[in-house]
């Protein structure tokens, strides 16, 4: 058999294995009249070793035999085939973050009492580990519970510079209006503008109307990070 | 059931064969009385071979081709005979008969008995009876091709495999979930909405500049110090941001949550996290 | 990125990939500071489908995406891998599966309308476990009968690269413009009285005359189109 021809049935074979394959079960893969012996194999694989040095992957000896595998200094990009997609916080996170962000500091019983459900420590020990509250002080009162407040990585992660940029409440009745631009600057503005309509259309029955337009949208925006 | 029967059971068909057919058995002017040649064959292999049909297009398709007949202009007379025999093979086997063989073998007589009427060559739109038989088997022949093209087709696990190899992985890093600051607005908003339906204005418009400075003063008295209460203040923030610290201070002081201490009259005024309290009693 | 790092990270990505990959999928794997653009992964792609045109192996495009797998040319030594031969379909479910690539959408009754038998639901649920075939829409006819059409898995398993890719169907002979060449050799056989040895070979009336001297001319035009 010529030897290309050798190699390539050699690389075909290697290629598809689960496991390595040693030269004797690789010759086990010729019939007699392949006319393979086992130094045409050793020298194909030689070869093959040498052709491989400046691919993305490379020919390799175990202690088991022969097998392909990716090299090392890709293994950044590779690894990623197994990145688990980010999961979603909860709701439930979001509003305890929500709370600590605009009433910080707040114990966890304030939290409680203004959500009217009771706060899991796993959401607690979430944000915490998140770096983005923790623990300013205690307040005095019996139990001396811990206050909570954010921290300087919960404004670089959303590229405040300070709370002071976080949109008002007033700005947060006309959150609808604001996006799909989360521009600071664009919400001051409209805010402003737009302050006399913010109240009046407060007290209207809109709420579900609003909601279920706002949680549309943000699927949306999900949806659309996904694609 | 043997061959014998089946046999049997063909001559007496046979023999009464019905008005204008053309018995496939009469050959060359001689009763014939065996099964077609090539089924002479066990009943065993018999069922087998009348299985591999896939239905009555598929068989009239076979005789046809067996014969290489023209498609487009089918003996219908012999071709009906040869079907009606496969049919009552099948039937003598006890070979479950789809009642599509039947429905073909009434199409198929009915042809045959409009073939017969003498033929008006003046009418010019006559059409062939066998015309739609025709198309059937055409168009059926069309798509037994293309199954034998599509299983002709290099695939996957029988012509190509999956490569599989070896994969160096970096550490794995389960990525944290992206929050956008327009969910916290969100969350926030509908925790507003739920306040102002039960509890009216416990939340109120809140500068939370105040609330982040106090978290901020808080921050500065964490821990083992003592801070002096100036040291709270930047001049470069201003007036503003002094007014803001202050208020800081007086809303911990209010909460409980910081202690000032002052050892006498316009001495240095010194802060403390209420927590701390107990450890730094001794002190001045 | 240099041209041969980013083919060298493209090899390893895909020669490890369970699946074909897109470009798009393959940009995915790239961050912002990798600096690589839609245009390059395309160019490092066709190069390396180059690359590979001599080895056992090969960079294919199918519906989904690129993917590297063995060569056809080297089945016979890959196969003996595993002891189990490779899946045969039936008849039945290859004219079926013919039938919703070529006529699609098709409802189940119209494949049945074609073959002339029962479709058993064995044959459709084998094809939408194997992700061949997938309900695309409901005719608007009484019963609302589903629509099947093929998937991208099936152009995948197949090495396509879209349908336009599939071998094309045969012609429809018309049997009406057979008439007059009918007419003209029946005429011409009984002028010239060529028909004796048929009729008394039958012995009957003029249908079986005329059924085999169509025979006659059947086998006339098939010789002529073995020629």
């Amino acid at each position: 058999m010529q030897i290309e021809k050798l190699q390539n049935i050699l690389e075909a074979i290697l290629i598809s294995a689960e496991k390595p394959l040693s030269i004797e079960k690789l010759l086990g893969f010729f019939q007699p009249e392949d006319l393979v012996n086992r130094n045409d194999v050793k020298k194909a694989l030689f070869d093959l070793q040498q052709r491989f040095t400046t691919h993305g992957f490379e020919l390799i000896e175990t202690a088991s035999g022969f097998r392909f595998q990716t090299k090392e200094e890709y293994k950044q990009w590779v690894t990623q085939h197994w990145d688990e997609k980010p999961a979603k916080y909860s709701r439930a996170l979001l509003e305890t973050l929500a709370l600590i962000v605009y009433r910080q500091p707040i114990t966890r019983a304030e939290i409680e009492d203004i959500r009217g459900v009771a706060v899991s420590s796993h959401i607690i020990k979430t944000l915490q580990e998140r770096d983005w509250i923790r623990i300013v002080g205690h307040k005095e009162v019996p139990g001396r519970p811990s206050l909570l407040g954010t921290t300087r990585q919960f404004l670089d992660y959303f590229n405040l510079k300070s709370l002071d940029e976080m949109p008002s409440l007033s700005e947060i009745q006309d959150i609808d209006k604001l996006y799909p631009e989360l521009d600071l600057k664009i919400q001051e503005e409209l805010a402003n503008e737009d302050s006399d309509e913010i109240e009046s259309e407060n007290g209207t029955d809109d709420v579900n109307t609003m909601d279920d337009s706002q949680n549309e949208e943000a699927d949306d925006k999900h949806q659309s990070k996904q694609d | 059931m043997s061959n014998q029967d089946t046999n049997q059971e063909l001559q007496k068909r046979q023999t009464t064969p019905s008005q204008g057919e053309l018995p496939f058995a009469i050959v060359h002017g001689e009763e014939i009385s065996a099964p077609p040649e090539d089924l002479y064959i066990p009943p065993d292999a018999l069922e087998v071979f009348l299985e591999t049909f896939e239905g009555p297009l598929d068989l009239l398709l076979y005789l046809i081709r067996r014969q290489n007949l023209d498609i487009l202009d089918i003996p219908i007379a012999d071709i009906t005979a040869q079907y009606m025999d496969y049919v009552e093979m099948m039937r003598n086997i006890n070979l479950d008969l789809a009642a599509e063989y039947l429905v073909m073998a009434a199409m198929l007589a009915e042809i045959k008995s409009r073939m017969l009427l003498p033929r008006h060559e003046e009418i010019e739109d006559e059409d062939d009876p066998r015309a739609e038989l025709v198309r059937r088997l055409q168009e059926y022949e069309r798509f037994k091709k293309a199954a034998t093209d599509i299983d002709e087709l290099p695939r996957k696990g029988r012509d190509n495999f999956d490569t599989s190899v070896e994969v160096i992985r970096a550490p794995k890093i389960k990525p944290e979930p992206h929050v956008d600051l327009r969910d916290i607005l969100l969350a926030f908003q509908d925790i507003l909405k739920q306040v102002d339906m039960q509890k009216h204005h416990e939340i109120e418009r809140e500068e939370i500049s105040i609330r982040e400075r106090m978290t901020h003063v808080l921050s500065k008295l964490d821990g083992d110090n003592f801070v002096e209460f100036q040291d709270l203040f930047t001049l470069k923030e201003g007036r503003l941001g002094v007014v803001v610290t202050l208020m800081a201070v007086l809303e911990l002081l209010k909460l409980k949550v910081i202690d000032m201490v002052q050892a006498e009259a316009f001495a240095p005024i010194y802060l403390k996290p209420v927590s701390g309290l107990d450890e730094y009693q001794d002190e001045p």
